[in-house]
């Protein structure tokens, strides 16, 4: 808790034995003025209350959680709801007749209804629950791969996760496609300049992120969706960073296919979403084979079900599915509004005060608003994961490594960054607490 | 987990002991070698840092060693501190040494006729598992390097 | 609660408007002295306490729960450790270096390990988390479906479940192998005498069920893979049915893989568990694209991590497989042994009622030690979802329908049959209810 | 849950009403037609029942109806009620009474001009949504069979 360290002091108030400073936590700490204050669209006070996890601690600090790109703390709607589910209708769905077997179904498929909602889509049966954003990715990839023939290409972006990669990868070895990239400047965002000579009448598929997971880039989904849709290509999105931070509308953004993950906004680990216009989703080959994504089964073949329920092999994750529900909710009670000013608010005070401390190379766009979620950085001498590890012991939890983004740590010469990601029960305490830690590192090493 | 919530608080001394900040702020034979006898590319998968071994062998014996890691202070350092040990021991010797360091990082009883000299201060990398690969990643490599790869290793 | 009404009475003690049984719960029902008693090898009554679900009342009855073969309820440790591993631990695995991250590995890979034990598999290398038993077998018909070539035979049985049957008619489209079929016996047994001819050189994959989720079979799994393996066949066991009922031992049942889905084993929905064979693993092709499951991406290829790691792309399940960890716990305490006589004995006092009852035609062995788990009949006047829905108004869950087994109901002759199936909780009470429930259904549409 | 426990208690004198279960003891309609001018096989997914309607048209109506379902009380009752119903009236007619059955499946306001006679007995079917598909088994498999399909249906 270094938030009472004016910024830019040099030594902390108080040290471990290693130099690092070890304040206990204060009860001022969590006052809701000393975060934010009145200035914040967010009453992140009332907010970290909803979140049990945040007040537990971690080497004998308050935990900094710092880490919500990867995945974000769950608010006790969220827990409350996932108990109560299997306490009272836990039922295996859709084929059942009895009392527990309807419960389920009406509960998983009103969530299905609230997502479609979520993504301003029309009709929910757009909309396919999945394992994650990778499980969704993988079913594009596949279901899509089967429409592509030797020299054809697939569109990617040099900011890309590796699941927006490597399923593609995949596919394209198998089908005899190409993958080709649109590039990022050295500033992080992508080279549009390059786009007309990148999208041609080979191009069958775009897939691309909506926000990239180390830069915090903020693509201009819509303008690249027009293009590609001019030369006759399918367009993806990756919303697994966009979701957390953007209210998503499924026709703005002009795309054919959306992916997320529940666990990145605040919903449970083991569900994804993958939304995919209806009458395309109708013409999709099924990707995995099981119980009710079938019309019949005879001894050798099968036909299949309708939409979405084709797409859904197997029991899915029910209790997970029904807890993104309560998920959803919480932001759309927040309102992407005033998460976005938020978001913004804390990305900016979080710039300002990494660029202060001189020296850091801070990866993506210089600009806040281009940005969002997380922001990566480089120091000179003390490597990310002792970064993080020193940071860990003052409870502030970031990340290091590549961030599942190898080919773009590559583009800037890097192998990995230390990458900070910020969410809707992050305040300036936490910034402070991140940018003192760091300091402490610094001496440490240098 | 709340039993575990102190376990590693002020482990971080356990780390970073002063010998190991010392390797990896002035890590040793970083110089390229002449004329190598064999040069091995090593890779930590789960950071993607990377390490370059080169050596010279005489007979049975190693004679030069270079290492230039790319890494976190523990890799540098590890490798800094096999860059001053293995030099001049024979091929059998350094694999005794090899094992006795990855037997340090399981928590095995420690060989006694290996003298791990500032190898002990890696001691306690054993607390803090994500970093094990670190530590070994010079070691790992360098057993790829070595000839006779068919030996008891 | 029909458990006061003697057997074989034709009239229930109360009746509704329906001439339906509708009697209020009496706090005597719940005593463990009228469940089972001093001969039942488990406690029922105390495992009932650790089922909160049970005490929930449906149109005003007990909830009487025989859908156990579609999902089981959740003991109480279960619920537990998924709320508590929200609130004090939750954070994405393996990349992460702070305390949060590090805990949720351990707990992740600490139910590998555990999920090795369960299977006596020596290496956890060999345990690949996925989303269910679908999921797995999917994984499994994929990546082994990359070694079969044109002619290549896929041997299954006409018991299946559309799980195990549909990922392998998809891999044999695309790879042009053929797909045959062990056939089943009047008796609901696989007719082994066919084995010898259906195992051919050219059979390269056997994939069945231990248990059959309709007739209840146990197969015989050692011999036939013995016989497969006699013909250099690789074998895949479909343990959704056996884990619950059976102890495993992959070594004893000398497969080659194995699946099953934590949600039928008290563990919660969307995670399932794949075992393959750790060197056959080795050599498998990865299945889905993502995070985590790479050693190096370039920008239009990847190399891939270590076993297993490279079969889970993508943020996994965490949550839920942490929480298989006291599911497992759950039924290795009460022990296969206490689990199997129990089930024995309600399978033999339930066959007893339902044929008690004239008229039934009730699928599967004749003999109960030669099945476990669920029974599945059909009356000759009342359709099995009219059965499930009358059964449904007096509190007892079954399921009506194929139950995703619609080759073995074509080779009965039916569309459609009821289904009870029985787990630890139930007694002789819930068997007692059943019948009574059937009674007032077919005095209602006789 | 809760507030739902009870909501559904009893209403199973809604989804089999007497006449309901009189048409599923004793189906009308089943005497096969000696020249069909056309005939489907309808198919319920969700369950895997089937039925078989035939009819004979002459001119613009119905004359003849056979309708035979292998398929849960619901859907025998539903196909024997539309046996009974349909034949003798045009096909325009039988175009409102399929949409009126299936607007009556939605809760929608019935139609004043449309005698659901017997039908109405399958109102309560509503309320087991599961159901509903029974209900409209005969009814949309009827539909396909009519003539001059691209009409406003
Ligand atoms: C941009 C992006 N896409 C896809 C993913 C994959 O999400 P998941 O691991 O939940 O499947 C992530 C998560 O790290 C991501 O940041
Ligand atoms: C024999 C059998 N195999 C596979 C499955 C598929 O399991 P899941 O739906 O959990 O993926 C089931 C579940 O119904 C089953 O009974
Ligand atoms: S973090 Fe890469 S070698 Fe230590
Ligand atoms: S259950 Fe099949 S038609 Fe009603």
């Amino acid at each position: 808790m270094a938030s009472s360290s004016p910024a830019g002091s040099t030594k902390p108030p108080s040290q471990g034995p290693l130099g690092l400073a070890t304040h206990p936590l204060r009860p001022s700490d969590i006052r809701s003025d000393s975060v934010e204050g009145a200035r914040s669209p967010l009453d992140v006070a009332a907010i970290r209350r909803d979140f049990p996890i945040l007040s537990r601690r971690v080497h004998g600090h308050r935990l900094v959680y710092l880490d919500n790109a990867a995945t974000t703390q769950k608010p006790l709607v969220v827990l409350e709801r996932l108990n109560h589910y299997y306490r009272s209708t836990n039922a295996n769905i859709h084929r059942g007749i009895h009392r527990l077997a309807e419960e389920a179904t009406a509960l998983y498929e009103e969530t299905r209804e609230h997502t479609a909602r979520f993504l301003a889509a029309t009709d929910p049966r757009g909309v396919v629950f999945t394992s994650g954003a990778t499980g969704a990715l993988n079913l594009l990839a596949s279901s899509w791969g089967h429409w592509l023939r030797p020299g054809d290409e697939i569109l990617l972006t040099e900011m890309e996760h590796h699941s927006n990669l490597v399923p593609w990868f995949l596919v394209a070895r198998e089908r005899g496609a190409q993958v080709r990239h649109i590039p990022v400047t050295e500033d992080g965002r992508l080279d549009l300049t390059r786009l007309g000579e990148l999208l041609t009448e080979r191009t069958r598929i775009v897939s691309l992120t909506q926000v990239s997971n180390v830069l915090g880039t903020i693509n201009p989904i819509r303008a690249i969706a027009d293009a590609a849709h001019a030369v006759g290509a399918l367009v993806s999105v990756d919303a697994a960073q966009g979701a957390p931070h953007h209210a998503i509308d499924v026709q703005a953004l002009g795309c054919d296919a959306l992916s997320f993950s529940a666990h990145k906004v605040l919903g449970p680990t083991g569900v994804g979403v993958l939304w995919v216009k209806p009458d395309l989703l109708e013409r999709m080959e099924p990707y995995q084979g099981g119980g009710e994504m079938i019309r019949e089964v005879q001894m050798d073949g099968a036909t299949w079900a309708e939409i979405p329920h084709r797409f859904e092999a197997g029991t899915p994750n029910i209790a997970g599915v029904v807890a993104l529900g309560p998920a959803l909710d919480y932001v759309e009670r927040l309102g992407y509004d005033a998460i976005g000013r938020h978001g913004e608010a804390i990305i900016t005070y979080a710039l300002d005060r990494l660029r202060g401390l001189g020296g850091l190379r801070i990866l993506g766009p210089t600009d806040p608003t281009e940005r969002s979620g997380a922001i990566a950085f480089a120091d000179p001498v003390v490597h990310p994961h002792d970064l993080s590890t020193v940071l860990d012991q003052e409870g502030v939890a970031i990340r290091a490594g590549h961030h599942c983004a190898q080919p773009l740590h590559r583009r800037y010469g890097l192998v990995a960054t230390a990458r900070a990601s910020f969410y809707i029960y992050n305040d300036r305490d936490d910034v402070d607490a991140l940018v003192a830690a760091i300091e402490s590192a610094r001496r440490y090493f240098g | 987990m709340a039993d575990r919530e102190d376990r590693a608080h002020l482990q971080l001394d356990d780390l970073y002991r002063e010998v190991v900040l010392d390797h990896y702020r002035r890590p040793r034979g970083r110089q390229p070698l002449s004329h190598p006898s064999c040069s091995v590319e090593g890779f930590n998968p789960s950071c993607g840092d990377q390490i370059h071994v080169a050596l010279t062998i005489d007979g049975d014996r190693v004679n030069e060693l270079q290492v230039e890691c790319r890494g976190c202070s523990i890799s540098v350092a590890s490798g800094s501190m096999m860059a001053e040990m293995v030099p001049g021991h024979d091929v059998a010797e350094v694999r005794r040494l090899i094992e006795a360091v990855k037997g340090m990082m399981q928590g095995k009883e420690p060989d006694p006729a290996v003298d791990l000299a500032d190898l002990e201060a890696l001691a306690g990398v054993r607390k803090f598992p994500v970093r094990v690969k670190c530590a070994l990643l010079a070691w790992t490599t360098l057993e790829e390097a070595l000839p006779g790869i068919s030996g008891p290793a």
